[in-house]
């Protein structure tokens, strides 16, 4: 892969409109769905970059569990009928300053120092069995303390959204 | 965008730029959250590029650091919704510049 | 296993292998470098007009076996025996007015039957329907599968939230609730086979399956943790495609039919199809982990085609599937979600670990023995358990008693 | 133990399932177009009109009381009174409905119609297969479609058309011995009035 093909342009168009239709949208549960082809869009990248695991773990999350969680805390919250006062904040131009800013600060870099970065261009040949390897061997650390992280997050998320008892006056 | 690596590092920055402007210019808190899961996965990509066409793929570091993240930002959405909600059910609303007092 | 049936009989070998030489063959007419692309969409075209075709015997021998069950005969008028039922169905399907609601979000209600069809179909791309049989031979095949499975849950919730309906919204939000839970069990009871197997690679599984001592193979659910895997496994399955008795997503008393209220004419019967796809998939997903997938059941049969064996099984457990949808009435919405969390999912993740145990206790009859117990064991002090607590137990009457 | 229930419930269907293709008297039903069981004779589906003898019009027991247009719930029923009186079956004169006509599509067959008609004129059908491709006019029946011969009524309600036959030829005996004890009395009052009247005249 010595150039970019037309597949890597079709899909960054499709997740970059994704973004763009989420950022924008004003119906929320439309902007879910945006944000959806986002990630599905990201997870074919992956798959372009013939990171299968990561590509396919990246759907079952993201669309499985994010989406449908993000879709979730849109309908309980109400936040499918439009707010009447916009949807965009009052400060939105500083906003988008920002994010051009930070984009151009972010691409400036790229172009300029990527040149400089050596670049091989081999299908790295890993299988499911070698991420498992690794998983268990070298980055067992990691692996644990994402575990104990989950089970946090799980227990403090029941916590955080269960409902409270009425508190005695 | 000589190299492919500058291609898919340009719509990592291109996909995080909109995540933050989405975060800062949204008033919905969850649309908050959208726009940080959006920059989350951009610096995934990032990741996996350099994973891809770094020097030393079999060492599978950058992978690794992906499939964590993965794992930290559905932690992440899982805690963020949980307190969208909590707020939710104290202020009922979930705009962000509506939710300003500090005493519940 | 192949090489001893190629000793045997150059035919039943060729049997065997026909779907793949018929795809050579045509194949073959075309210069070298079309190939590989023609081999990929002939295979594809094969599995969109396979499955169908089994979904419409399915609705009409379904409709039979229930009135059977019911004593009653079934649909017997359209052609020898009913069976072009399915044909009258789809013209009348074909023919019916396409009614989107006024305030429907048009846009989203067009696309979600769409969304669930495609993400359906694309679970088939790594089943292995017989020897040599599959379309994507993946090193994480299954992990594609359980994918795209998750993906379906998407387009329930488009559905329902798009056709502006309180029955819908609500049927969809329990189905979405439901899938997500069973999801997990799914997945978990899966993992059981992956930890013995050591791969995520469907073929590779059905592979490892393959082998026979005496006359009797060496399937999963031939031993405790896989008869325990499979059974979680069975339960998930139906819960995950929305059959009865986990049907709450539809049911009709209350819900009309749930998410696909407000769906008419082609867009109801793509949506049909594509619950019975998800049902032929995981079926098909199940045969292959647990059941040996395409091997055969006595060594002594090696010589029937695989894929015999592969639809064989898969139509036989669509075949329960429809015994359990005559026999069994519809849980309550807390009954199934505590059953989920409160009983599945800790007997599945006990499997895990009784899994881990056959793994490490090496070959001989103690591990028999020592994962059976804990197995049974567990399974009767958490039955008594559950069937004792007030949300799980028997159901009581607050105005009939 | 969890689960025998299920195991229970499922042997049953199984039973039931096999049982249906070895012992014909588990089917239920009837395969119904060939097939039909007959209808019990208390059956009732939708109202029709009575008349006696050959001719339909002439013999039409309904006297345009309009007591079942009044009642009748739905509203279904609507009648025109005739402008004359025509001899009835008993052969007093009677109004007579110059038009007659009942919406199946709206009746309810709740048979009110025909409890409240005191000339037994209006009874309940049997007939169910009223499908038809005619929407609007297609399910109105006119006098003319609603009449049926009491010999219909007889042959589809044999025990309650022999009830009201009998009820029937009571009311005329007692009509006739009422007539014929009128035309004594008249008679006689005529006699009467004929035999004192010479001798009134002749007292005179």
């Amino acid at each position: 892969m010595r150039t970019l093909s037309p597949i890597f342009y079709l899909l960054a168009a499709l997740t970059l409109a994704g973004g763009l239709a989420t950022v924008l949208l004003k119906q929320l549960v439309h902007c879910a769905l945006a944000v959806t082809v986002a990630f599905a869009g990201l997870a074919l990248l992956f798959l372009q970059l013939d990171a299968q695991f990561a590509g396919f773990a990246q759907i079952l999350v993201y669309i499985g569990a994010v989406a449908i969680l993000i879709v979730f805390a849109i309908l309980l919250t109400r936040g499918s009928d439009l707010p009447k006062d916009g949807v965009f904040s009052k400060t939105w131009f500083l906003g988008l300053v920002i994010a051009a800013g930070v984009f151009a600060v972010l691409g400036w870099a790229v172009l300029a120092s990527v040149s400089a970065v050596p670049q091989q261009n081999t299908v790295p040949a890993v299988t499911v069995h070698d991420i498992g390897n690794a998983l268990v061997g070298r980055y067992v650390l990691p692996l644990e303390i994402v575990a104990l992280l989950l089970t946090a997050a799980t227990i403090g998320a029941v916590i955080v959204a269960m409902h409270e008892k009425e508190r005695p006056r | 965008m000589t190299t492919p690596l500058a291609g898919y590092l340009l719509v990592a920055a291109l996909l995080f730029a909109i995540g933050l402007g989405g975060a800062l210019v949204r008033r919905n808190a969850i649309m908050v959250l959208i726009g940080i899961e959006l920059m989350l996965n951009a610096a995934n990509l990032n990741l996996i590029a350099f994973w891809r066409f770094g020097p030393h793929p079999e060492a599978l570091t950058g992978m690794m650091f992906a499939i964590f993240s993965i794992a930290v930002a559905a932690a992440e959405a899982a805690v963020g919704l949980g307190l969208v909600i909590a707020v939710y059910r104290h202020t009922n609303t979930a705009e962000l510049d509506k939710i300003d007092r500090m005493k519940g | 296993m192949i090489a001893t049936l190629g000793a045997t009989n150059p035919f039943l070998v060729n049997l065997d292998q026909i779907f793949v030489l018929l795809r050579n063959w045509l194949v073959g007419f075309l210069p070298v470098a079309l190939r590989p692309a023609a081999g990929v969409v002939l295979s594809v075209v094969a599995i969109v007009c396979v499955f169908p075709g089994l979904f419409a015997l399915t609705t009409v021998f379904e409709r039979k076996g229930l009135g059977r069950i019911q004593n009653r005969i079934g649909p017997n008028r359209v052609g020898p025996y009913g069976l072009f039922q399915p044909v009258a169905d789809g013209i009348k399907s074909l023919t019916k007015e396409d009614i989107v609601p006024l305030r429907a979000n048009a846009a989203v209600h067009f696309l979600a039957p769409l969304v669930l069809v495609v993400t359906v179909f694309m679970g088939f791309a790594v089943l292995p329907m017989g020897r040599n049989m599959v379309l994507v031979d993946m090193d994480a095949g299954l992990l594609f599968f359980f994918a795209m499975g998750a993906a379906t849950e998407l387009s329930v919730f488009m559905a329902g939230w798009s056709s502006r309906n309180k029955y819908s919204l609500l049927g969809a939000m329990r189905a979405v609730a439901q899938m997500i839970s069973y999801e997990v069990v799914l997945l978990l009871s899966s993992v059981a086979v992956v930890m013995i197997t050591g791969s995520l690679s469907l073929p590779k599984i059905v592979a490892a399956q393959d082998t026979y001592t005496g006359f009797f193979p060496h399937w999963y659910i031939f031993t405790p943790w896989g008869l325990a895997g499979f059974l979680m496994y069975a339960i998930a399955a139906t819960a995950e495609t929305n059959r009865s008795p986990f049907d709450l997503p539809e049911g009709e008393s209350e819900l009309v039919a749930g998410y696909h209220t407000e769906y008419s004419g082609f867009k109801f019967a793509l949506f049909f199809l594509g619950e019975y796809l998800a049902m032929f998939s995981i079926s098909g997903l199940g045969t292959t982990l647990f059941l040996g997938g395409w091997s055969a059941p006595f060594s002594f049969l090696t010589w029937v085609p695989s894929w015999f064996w592969f639809f064989g099984k898969m139509m036989l457990s669509i075949f329960v599937f429809i015994w359990m949808r005559g026999t069994l009435p519809r849980l309550r919405q807390d009954q199934l979600m505590n059953f989920a969390w409160k009983f599945v999912l800790p007997f599945t993740l006990l499997n895990l670990l009784v899994t881990a145990l056959w793994r490490f206790m090496g070959e001989g009859w103690q591990r028999w023995v020592v994962c059976s117990v804990i197995l049974i064991a567990a399974y009767v002090v958490m039955g008594r358990l559950e069937m004792r607590s007030e949300h799980f137990g028997r159901r009581s009457y607050r105005y009939a008693e | 133990m969890l689960g025998d229930g299920i195991l229970k419930g499922m042997a049953e269907t199984a039973r039931n399932f096999f049982g249906s293709f070895v012992s014909a008297e588990r089917l239920t039903t009837v395969e119904y177009p060939e097939q039909r069981i007959p209808t019990a004779e208390a059956a009732r589906v939708f109202p029709f009109l009575v008349y006696d003898g050959a001719d339909w019009e002439a013999g039409m027991r309904c006297v345009a009381c309009q007591i079942c247009e009044k009642e009748c719930p739905p509203k279904c029923i609507y009648i025109e009174k005739g402008a004359d009186k025509k001899p009835d079956y008993v052969g007093k004169q009677q109004f007579y409905p110059a038009r007659f006509d009942i919406d199946v599509s709206v009746c309810m067959s709740c048979q009110i119609c025909v409890e409240v008609c005191p000339f037994e004129a209006i009874k309940m059908d049997t007939q169910f297969e009223l499908a038809t491709e005619d929407r609007f006019g297609g399910l109105l029946y006119d006098r003319k479609e609603l009449s049926r011969s009491n010999e219909y009524y007889h042959s589809i309600h044999p025990t309650e058309a022999g009830e009201v036959d009998a009820r029937l030829a009571e009311e005329k005996a007692k009509l006739e011995a009422k007539a014929k004890a009128a035309a004594v009395a008249a008679a006689a009052k005529a006699a009467a009035a004929a035999n004192p009247a010479p001798a009134s005249g002749g007292g005179n």
